[in-house]
């Protein structure tokens, strides 16, 4: 039931009205709304009990096992999350005389040289919002760069094919054309077809490290010499960082700028699609460009740097300084790791996928890249499966739901087979990862003697398997009055 | 070990399984030399520990009267909204990729794209953008798809929006050669006057019409709309959720409604935070649906004919689209439109109306008693909402320094963005002030002042 | 699986622990503990996941529709427990002193005058930590009254055979014998019962009015005449107060003393069994015993009033003042409700539970008192569909549950053949009662066409119904180890 | 209307269903003389009102640092602690009577049984009481019920428990004719020293143990256990649940371990929040059982033979028992255990272990530092855990006050419940003070005594 069917013309909340009766008689009548919104009309309780209802018909880590490749699903420490809401946090104003906010400068100041330090670049600004406006950032910078040099031949984006999606669609949006290069069967990079691709035209190339197959790109060294000659710069989606966090750093592998993903490195939590963080970290010849407000540190004090500091910065990216409670949540994980906890992050989550990995090989699945170790995650393959019985990956995934276990990430990278991107964590125990490991040996056995029961599930969620194709063609975006 | 549930007996069984020796051995394939040497940051703390830390940071930074808007409001939020928005199930669940797993937050997200759509009179609403300025970047990027008939790329934007929106929308569209042009306004309005704009201003794609403007000020909405309409141009309204509970909805702007609608959502629920998070909104005409970035939920029905929700048209996204998407939007602010939701049912669309009509009267209220101190005086003649203008004798700079020693945050100070405007300092004072908190601000201004 | 389940030895949460080697050395050998106690060791993600998914099985405010008769779960405002727990009010220590306390005095002293208002007692005393402990205080009031009387002789309490059980326990607590009287069939107290047990040996009489029948006891007054003529004192049981804010007061009605359940009226949370606050009330007669501590106000001054304040007082009941969190949250509500919200609970809670009984009788069902008006709450009783069926009041309460309603109070009061007590409290909305009462008949429906199938009711929560028998037999009260 | 659903509509049909013609028609049981004239308390105040004067009065009482215990204290609570024991379904559930639809807060019981038996080495838990002191006084009534050979009703109970708990068991016993009887400590030790102890003390129903006691110092427990049991009488154990992290457990007391132990649960996991809510446990040897108050859960199994659990021996409750129950308690510390329950799992015996080993080296660490002032002396020469009593030249009160204008809450002032000890104030210190803390104490302290 939607929140507009419990609502009832007339009925109001007394104790959030202000019973004042406000002269607002000098807002001319031809500028005011004539009809009031049709906003749901509910009382307080009405609405605690219908989004509590609705909360607990959603997976989640605080519920579930959630093994999203790429994604990072582990868990949100509830510590972060209380200390970023203390009153004084939240009641500080953006326009607060930097006097005023002294605390909260100096929180940021700290995370830039937390990050500064996994990451080994020079200098970081915090402001991208997210992986893709940090991706955004990061590309901008590498035109301004360009741009700076009036270098302005160079009109390509190398981006392998199993990037994600924000990779090509980030270069568009800075006017770049995407040019694509294979992965090979190893999971490496096609180092002959970059070869090729290099050129004059070429202004850098985005990759992820560990990439999103989940194997560590050996020859990178080869591939920053390779770019870097022909003149162009290398750029680290920070998607997969916590897979490497204190082994190694992207600024020592050659890359000229990174985002961060801290909604998943650093475990800010993913509230159903967001907000996330991504800032943004540069190797030397980048550093006029970051986007601002960062912030400084002299003497005892904090202040803002601003376009009078960075004339040459690419802007803005949001009204403010990012999503600052969420950079405050990032920062306590941070502080609560510290140099070991970092360490023990890209360890434990290469443990745990190693382990998964290795467990279903020997339970008869098949991985994509069978030679390779694990990073923080990894592929299998459920093509013979599909072959076989029928049940493709899509159905694997929702039987799984079946079973109170998330499924892992589907169809990414494009060009695996029906295959599953298993990220579980570091976060996660060993009888979780048994859990799932015989649930997927029970789903496959389910398969094999009643494939169409797989199909059909999940059969124990609030709702059966969904018609995507109507939602699509029979659009439906908002409850309208009968 | 912080976080990490592996006992050592475990540790030894799952490497045991891999066939490793040491977790050491996983990262061999990592070239030597690239091998960092160990980090320089500090040692991990307790809970306790960082509990002492950010208390007394927070401490610092303490909790002032807040008399600046400026793009961030201080509205009263209902205990009820971060209560039921903090719950695990919302707060640590990912995109709903699972729509039968996420029906929580599909379900929640429907309602939302149904209240922003009633409160802009628009069609139909995203689920979210980041914000209200890269969310004004996006509408001008949408426009220019949306908008065949223009080939110009170029964007009329008064300067009477927020300049720091104008500032994101350039450097996020600078890039693919589309034009922001400036429209300047008028100096005792403080508005768009629609008698000064040009009537043959050639090709542009669609024009930018904020309400209330950066100055609080009431622009006429339906000239504006209207005359560009009557070029071939959209219309981008920008606009404050808050304030669409007394002002006029860009869906009914002039004849025919504006064409996208974008705010920053945080009046509705999202606490002040030093900037963030908060979420962009976007809504706009059914016939524009396809061109809208960003995620979108649509209902439908399950196996069994039930209603569900899932995620729809993803065919314009990046996921699916990759270098052909219509943004590279990922990840974005989905627990404050949760929060927003559960605002919005809590306070009802009249309890928007009044939050908005007593932080109208009371901005009214301080600025009336301020201008009427010798060397203040209000700059723009027509009529505002909750937001005002004031000109001082005494530098700016000097009043918002003497006020903070107050525990006040006086104000916003014009001259950086507009030179034109210097002495000059805007407020805003939301329901959340009492009168007894306005004679204290012009108590405090009468001090520092004599 | 029991949290213990999933315990791991050697597991240990990093975040938590102090990392501190603190020298003990100085506790002797023989005092100190020698083995462990066995608890979990989880990771805190563990015990999140294992709390959260835990909570997810019970039935509460926020979740579903809890007419309780007599337990009065009515919205528990959000606002309550986010102010009560302001870091301001959490970090007092109870031995603080009174100048870092005026915050916290002040808001019990408010308090304090806001229940003496709606009562119409003449001073209260906040800290009995319950109904129950409220009703301990109050007999012991009488006695020590009559005791301060060296009136010895009275060593019989009053109660009508409706009363909670709670009344019986605490007479005796207090040394009394309890001496019952029957209740008529139209819900009142047989006056001419009362009449032959009051004598030289009555200390008092306990009642509550709105009685537990769910009717107003309307010869209240001549009860009082009675009972005071013989030499008792009059104990009102406050368990109903909600039914009469702002009508009448206990206190004009003759009672000389009186608990107020602040969980009930005042919405303070149930939390799964409490906490509660039950302060007392008292006429002129009986403030020299009230329950110390106290709050005082002197000029702009707030101070504790203690036994040396009040030598005659029965005592202390807690080791600090009660439980001041829960005071704070009744004190919250209250100023939220003020004057004409106080009044707006009892009229709206009478309004929908006199619906629900006209409508539950047109229905067809049979009510205890069908003469009587209802107050905030009523009964009806299953005797006929028990007969006709064999689904017993149970059986429909647990098939309730099924539909999502928590069910009424069951088999309370005792004199009443099986009975549901229905109290739907005035923040429930129309459309719930009407759901309620449908919900009612379907299963009257079922109970005549499958009475079977009512009686292995209910299906849809997390475990089927349960064998209290063996759970008394066979005590297992604490997981251990295999 | 606040926290009213109903409109003027529904108001009217449901009116009309009844056949009424207004509210007030069904308030007409009530004979007119007694209906009151309405209430003279202030109008109700919105949300963000009341949030403004709680604000402002949080304010007042400040955050000072706390060095006092005296049977409330300030431990670390792990922030996920009270973000789960206010969701919803905890903090809005009632008591588990249909336990079918409560099997979450029934589990969590079990498992709370369970924590506490074993943090005591007792048999079996209840599943709380109201506090500490009310628990001692319902073992005094259980020891009453339970020891059947001694008809005395007569309770040894020793000056060393704390005195709140002596006065409020005195007050719930007294009127059944049971006698508390006291014993004198040794003004050396600050403990009972069994050598004091009478060879022929007469019958006794019970004797108390406090470990450690109120003044912090460890009872020899296992002597004085066996006495009592030699002379046929019940051990009730009065302890730190805290401490027994450390400290032997009744249970292991003596030869055959204490009969019944209580204590307050507050250091789990519940806040200061001056003196309440918190919680009181009791465990027995199983053989007691039935004699103990309260609620108890047991595990059971469904229709289908899967494990559920339930409320159980309810016979022994008011609500069935009537005038023959073991208590009258009813509604007691629910949310409390839930807090506690999921404090004692994040911070697990090794968590609670380091706390109290931290605690007690930074009392040592205080206590020490000020006996090295002059004018100040260690009282006892007894081992103590985590509290300790100091003797001053200086007025206690005069101390307290100036320590509390430097925002620091001093200690307790032993005079008033023990005239001998006029001049000494107890200290407490625990983990979540670092040694900057306890030097500042210290400097604060000899500043104000120069
Ligand atoms: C590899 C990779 N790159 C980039 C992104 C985009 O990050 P965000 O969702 O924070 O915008 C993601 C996340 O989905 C990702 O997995
Ligand atoms: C009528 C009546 N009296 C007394 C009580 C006891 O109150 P409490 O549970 O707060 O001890 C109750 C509550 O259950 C009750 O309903």
């Amino acid at each position: 039931m939607l929140i507009f069917e419990r609502s009832q013309a007339g009925r109001t909340n007394g104790v959030q009205l202000n019973n004042l009766d406000s002269n607002t008689a000098d807002i001319p009548d031809n500028l005011r709304r004539k009809k009031r919104a049709i906003l749901p009309e509910v009382s307080e309780m009405q609405a605690v009990r219908h989004y509590t209802g609705l909360s607990q018909k959603n997976f989640s880590i605080d519920t579930n096992f959630y093994p999203l490749g790429s994604c990072t699903m582990k868990y949100n420490p509830r510590g972060s999350n209380k200390l970023a809401m203390l009153p004084g946090f939240l009641a500080r104003h953006p326009h607060a005389p930097e006097s005023m906010s002294q605390g909260f400068l100096a929180s940021m100041y700290d995370l830039q040289e937390i990050l500064k330090d996994v990451t080994g670049m020079k200098e970081v600004s915090l402001t991208p919002m997210a992986g893709a406006q940090g991706e955004f950032a990061g590309v901008a910078m590498i035109r301004a760069y360009h741009d700076a040099n009036n270098d302005d031949a160079r009109t390509e984006i190398i981006v392998p094919d199993a990037a994600h999606g924000t990779n090509p669609a980030t270069a568009v949006m800075c006017g770049y054309k995407v040019k694509e290069i294979p992965t090979m069967d190893n999971g490496d990079v096609d180092i002959e077809a970059l070869k090729e691709a290099v050129g004059p035209q070429t202004a850098g190339i985005m990759l992820t490290n560990p990439s999103t197959v989940g194997v560590f790109e050996r020859k990178i060294k080869e591939i920053a010499k390779i770019v870097h000659d022909a003149g162009g710069l290398l750029y680290y989606d920070g998607a997969n960082l916590n897979a490497i966090l204190g082994k190694v750093k992207p600024g020592d592998m050659g890359f000229d700028v990174i985002h961060m993903n801290l909604h998943k490195t650093f475990s800010t939590p993913h509230g159903g699609g967001g907000p996330g963080a991504g800032p943004v970290g540069v190797s030397e010849r980048l550093i006029p460009f970051l986007p601002v407000p960062m912030v400084a540190k002299e003497g005892d004090n904090y202040r803002w740097l601003t376009e009078k500091d960075r004339p040459q910065t690419i802007g803005r990216l949001s009204a403010f300084a990012g999503n600052a409670g969420i950079l405050m949540r990032a920062y306590i994980y941070a502080k609560m790791l510290g140099r070991d906890g970092m360490v023990r992050v890209s360890e434990f989550s290469t443990l745990n996928a190693n382990y998964m990995m290795v467990k279903l090989k020997e339970a008869g699945f098949e991985m994509a890249y069978p030679e390779r170790r694990a990073t923080h995650e990894f592929i299998l393959t459920l093509k013979k499966e599909a072959k076989e019985t029928g049940a493709i990956a899509m159905d694997f995934a929702k039987r799984l739901l079946d079973y109170g276990h998330h499924a892992p990430t589907t169809y990414f990278p494009l060009l695996v087979p029906e295959c599953f991107l298993i990220e579980p964590t570091e976060t996660e125990d060993m009888a979780t990862l048994d859990s799932f490991i015989e649930v997927m040996v029970k789903i496959r056995e389910e398969a094999h003697t009643d494939a169409e029961m797989v199909k059909g599930a999940p059969y124990t969620m609030p709702v059966k398997r969904l018609d995507d194709v109507k939602a699509a063609r029979e659009l439906d975006l908002k409850w309208v009055a009968e | 070990m912080p976080f990490i549930p592996h006992t050592e007996e475990e540790i030894k069984s799952m490497l045991d399984a891999i066939g490793a020796s040491s977790i050491e051995d996983l990262f061999d394939e990592i070239p030597a030399e690239l091998r960092a040497e160990g980090l320089k940051i500090e040692p991990g703390m307790s809970e306790l520990e960082i509990s002492r830390l950010m208390n007394g940071r927070a401490a610092e930074d303490g909790t002032p009267g807040v008399f600046v808007g400026a793009g961030a409001y201080e509205h009263h939020i209902p205990a009820a909204v971060w209560e039921i928005a903090t719950r695990g199930e919302y707060y640590s669940a990912y995109t709903p990729y699972q729509a039968e797993a996420s029906q929580g937050t599909l379900q929640l997200l429907y309602e939302f794209q149904t209240m922003i759509a009633n409160l802009t009179a628009m069609d139909v609403s995203n689920a979210s953008l980041y914000d209200g300025a890269s969310a004004l970047a996006e509408a001008v990027l949408m426009a220019v798809r949306a908008n065949r008939k223009s080939k110009s790329k170029r964007i009329l934007i008064p300067r009477t929006v927020n300049p720091v929106y104008r500032q994101v929308a350039h450097a996020i569209v600078r890039n693919q050669g589309i034009v922001l042009e400036e429209l300047d306004y008028d100096r005792e309005g403080g508005h768009i006057d629609p008698a000064s704009l040009p009537a043959e201003p050639g090709d542009f794609t669609a024009l930018v019409i904020p309400q209330p403007n950066f100055f609080g000020v009431l622009e006429e909405v339906d000239a504006l709309t209207n005359w560009a309409h009557s070029h071939g141009a959209l219309v981008i309204g920008v606009v404050n959720p808050m304030a669409m509970a007394m002002l006029a909805p860009p869906g009914e702007w002039g004849s025919e409604g504006a064409d996208i609608a974008v705010g920053d959502g945080q009046p509705l629920g999202a606490p002040l935070s030093s900037g963030g998070p908060y979420f962009g909104f976007m809504t706009c005409r059914q016939q524009h649906v396809r061109q809208m970035p960003g995620r979108i939920i649509g209902k439908t029905v399950d196996l069994d004919g039930k209603t569900g929700f899932s995620l729809t048209l993803q065919a314009r996204e990046q996921h699916i689209r990759r270098s052909k998407a219509t943004s590279n939007i990922c990840t974005n602010q989905g627990l404050l439109t949760t929060a927003a939701t559960i605002f919005m049912s809590i306070m009802g669309a009249e309890g928007l109306e009044q939050a908005a009509a007593t932080s109208h009267a009371n901005t009214n209220e301080l600025s009336d008693k301020l201008a009427a101190q010798s060397g203040v005086s209000k700059v723009f003649n027509r009529p505002v909402f909750h937001e005002s203008v004031l000109k001082f004798d005494k530098p700016v700079a000097d009043i918002q320094g003497a006020m903070a020693e107050q525990n006040i945050v006086a104000g916003y100070d014009m001259a950086a963005e507009y030179p034109e405007l210097a002495g000059c300092m805007m407020v805003c004072v939301t329901e959340t002030k009492t009168s007894a908190d306005i004679d204290n601000y012009v108590d405090n201004f009468k001090r520092i002042s004599a």
